[in-house]
């Protein structure tokens, strides 16, 4: 009889950033969650540039701005390849590619996270209006449906993801805060290696079963992290009316 | 005299029906949403995965974990929602986003949109703007009608990288509001004081004076 | 200037079932949540019998059972059509299919789903390793990537999606219950007009953003319906132990 | 004498290491369930929209709004989550299931799987069959050696309509553990009292009698 290993749903919970990264390569494509500033996970953004691994193909929506985030990676040079939709106001990674240190893919925002939902669901390959007539169709196959236009768009998986949640239990379970949402549970879904940093590690249970944003199924290593800056980009407010 | 910003995001919230759910682009589009009279229900949908978006916060309540799709500090309204990017683009790709307003460097007479990149500057990157401008069911334009260097921004074909094909369907500018017809550029207003001659001086196109002879586009 | 005609979306709430269903049509095509009998639109179901519509296309998982849930339509002999996955025990399914009365297109359930999903979110055709050489893969594309075969799956839309939630706000962001979730939200966001019955109507805002599960921007009409007979299919317990 | 049942679900158990996640399939597969140790932890998934699948809930405590997806009443574990069929089978195709037990008709000696229609009878449907076949990183197979009029289930190729392809790993029938190779049907292991002869005829495809000799499939 085969001896049962175990599964690696087993043990999940590590006890430092260090551990959590501890199997990162050079080479590696890693997906971030995140946008711009808001719901990145801080303290592993940290550990990868403390770890020392290079040529990494970074995948995330902006990498950073105003040289926090991500920004990190591109100014200490362990970015090779950057695979994103938005670059705005990044100066850094401006620079960095006005000196060819790293090269550049933008891909329209749904696409982008379609093609990751996608690597996650198992589907290889499916078809999206976005990008038709532009640049973002060159070298793609067009095919028509119904008389519309449309683009073959391939999945995209990475070796990592560094997620940002707000509550994990040891499976994996997480839930996110507002906003801080967006890319995370689609990596969380379309990395082989998924690694959550969150700001607060619950019990089994804790989370109601209709709660859950994203099952721990998804989840391969988790570390809890209670500081976070969560740094502001554009701090915009209205004057508060005058109490009568 | 041409509009102010506050007046073309005025005259562009004007456009915005009851009950709707509007995506309202970076930029010169954000103001709109100052100009929707409080009894006007819209739904203000920011694609970084969030419906029923609300003013910027009181000074002191904001929350760097809620933002716009510009990055900027909001609010959620009573009955807002938030949620993962993959169903965000699932709203605008799939049709359910009613309006969207987007600023442009170019729009040409077949309704091309070009606001993403200028040939040789710097990369801005694309964000959300193909899949706005190609899934929202009716896209209004806001941008000034002219560049700073007095080019008109409406022209015969897009030069710059597109954003999406045959999309526009109507276009304020502060000079004018403009529709994109299957005839080409047709003028729906005049800014006040300013005279047809003028528009169409600084429009690179055709504009035709009788929006009501042709059948509008729509959505 | 042009009159701002009324969105969609400023009034979706309706008393009664009736009014709910007033622009049903024969012929249509409708998408019915629920798994077995399991979160079912019971009282949207017998509306849609009472309505006198024929010649429909149901779309749903299973089409009732036991004589409850969608056998009511099968029976009334208003289903010309049913697409879905499993029919089991479903008698008056089996009946129906002898005697001519209905024809069935049998979908595996991953594919059936991502058809929805993908007609919601504005993807005309993708493909999948499901199905690749079996009766499913008739007449279909078949695709390699990366050296595996896939087939091609189009979107699959409706005219209705009848839809069961726990509770709603009259903007129609909706809670599911535990697994009365199933295809329901991804119906939602399917069918050309999504009419909700939910157990409770509750206040904008009295559902926490996060905790929104299915947004109210694919939703065109509520209903109220605190009753429900929420049938069991197989009852299966437990001996509870003898206490010490 | 060939295992019973309950002592095939016991042998299927002992094929779930700790910390993984599995499906069940309908009928015998669900057996494997109460088979599982307490200390060892493994999440059930139900492709109806639950993870984290506790046993039957105790007389009284039913809910029918809590099912799996042979549609019987069950109950969810501390730890466990509720979500959309979208997601489930995103679970299962995007290969996140550790380990799925199916029901078989039919298996061919290169890992062929029908287990969903028999010819000129009732059409029962496909449900996630078809999915969970394809998409669960390994495929054990539950069922009696033959039929019930004696014919073998294992066979050289199926005759049944398939449910997918080269899918089968490990079968765990009532006289023996055979396991699927790139060189055929490999025996495993054989309930006691049972002789290699016996299995080899009622199979109907060579059996290899030294899996060790070859290298054994894995997912």
């Amino acid at each position: 009889m085969v001896q049962p290993l175990i599964g690696r749903h087993r043990q999940k919970v590590v006890q430092s950033v260090d551990e959590a990264l501890a199997d990162l390569f050079d080479g590696a494509s890693i997906m971030v969650g995140g946008f711009g500033l808001c719901g990145n996970p801080e303290a592993l953004i940290a550990g990868v540039v403390r770890r020392g691994v290079k040529d990494l193909t970074l995948i995330s929506n902006n990498a950073g701005n105003l040289g926090k985030g991500l920004n990190a990676w591109i100014e200490a040079g362990i970015v090779r390849r950057f695979i994103g939709t938005y670059i705005g106001t990044n100066e850094a990674l401006h620079r960095a590619m006005a000196e060819g240190r790293v090269e550049v893919e933008i891909i329209p925002q749904g696409t982008f996270v379609e093609r990751m939902r996608a690597a996650g669901a198992g589907i290889p390959a499916f078809y999206t209006p976005t990008g038709v007539g532009t640049v973002v169709a060159e070298g793609k196959e067009v095919r028509v449906f119904d008389g519309q236009e449309y683009l073959l768009e391939r999945a995209l998986s990475a070796d990592f993801a560094l997620i940002r949640a707000r509550k994990a239990d040891r499976f994996g379970n997480l839930r996110f805060y507002r906003t801080a949402r967006n890319f995370s549970p689609i990596m969380c879904m379309a990395a082989r290696t998924t690694i959550v940093e969150c700001d607060e590690l619950v019990e089994l249970g804790a989370i109601d079963p209709d709660d859950v944003h994203l099952p721990g199924i998804f989840v391969h290593r988790i570390v809890e992290v209670r500081e976070h800056e969560d740094p502001f980009e554009y701090r915009t407010t209205r004057p508060r009316p005058l109490s009568p | 005299m041409p509009w102010s910003k506050e007046e073309m995001a005025a005259r562009a919230a004007q456009e915005i029906p009851d009950g709707t759910v509007v995506n309202l682009g970076i930029g010169l589009p954000t103001l709109v949403a100052d100009h929707l009279p409080p009894e006007r229900q819209v739904w203000l949908h920011s694609e970084n995965g969030l419906l029923g978006m609300g003013p910027f916060p009181f000074e002191g309540e904001e929350d760097s974990q809620i933002i716009n799709a510009g990055k900027q500090t909001v609010t959620i309204l009573p009955g807002g929602s938030t949620f993962d990017s993959a169903l965000s683009f699932a709203m605008i790709r799939g049709r359910h986003i009613d309006i969207a307003i987007l600023g442009a460097l170019q729009v040409a007479e077949n309704g091309d949109l070009a606001n993403w990149a200028i040939p040789g500057g710097k990369v801005m990157g694309i964000g959300g703007a193909m899949d706005l401008a190609l899934g929202a069911k009716r896209i209004l334009v806001m941008t000034t009608h002219v560049t700073n260097r007095g080019e008109p921004k409406l022209v015969k074909r897009c030069t710059y990288p597109l954003t999406a094909k045959a999309c526009v369907h109507r276009i304020i500018t502060d000079l004018a509001v403009i529709d994109v017809t299957p005839h080409g550029f047709a003028l729906v207003e005049l800014a006040p004081g300013v005279s047809i001659e003028e528009v169409q001086a600084k429009t690179g196109a055709p504009l035709r004076l009788s929006p009501t002879e042709e059948v509008a586009f729509s959505g």
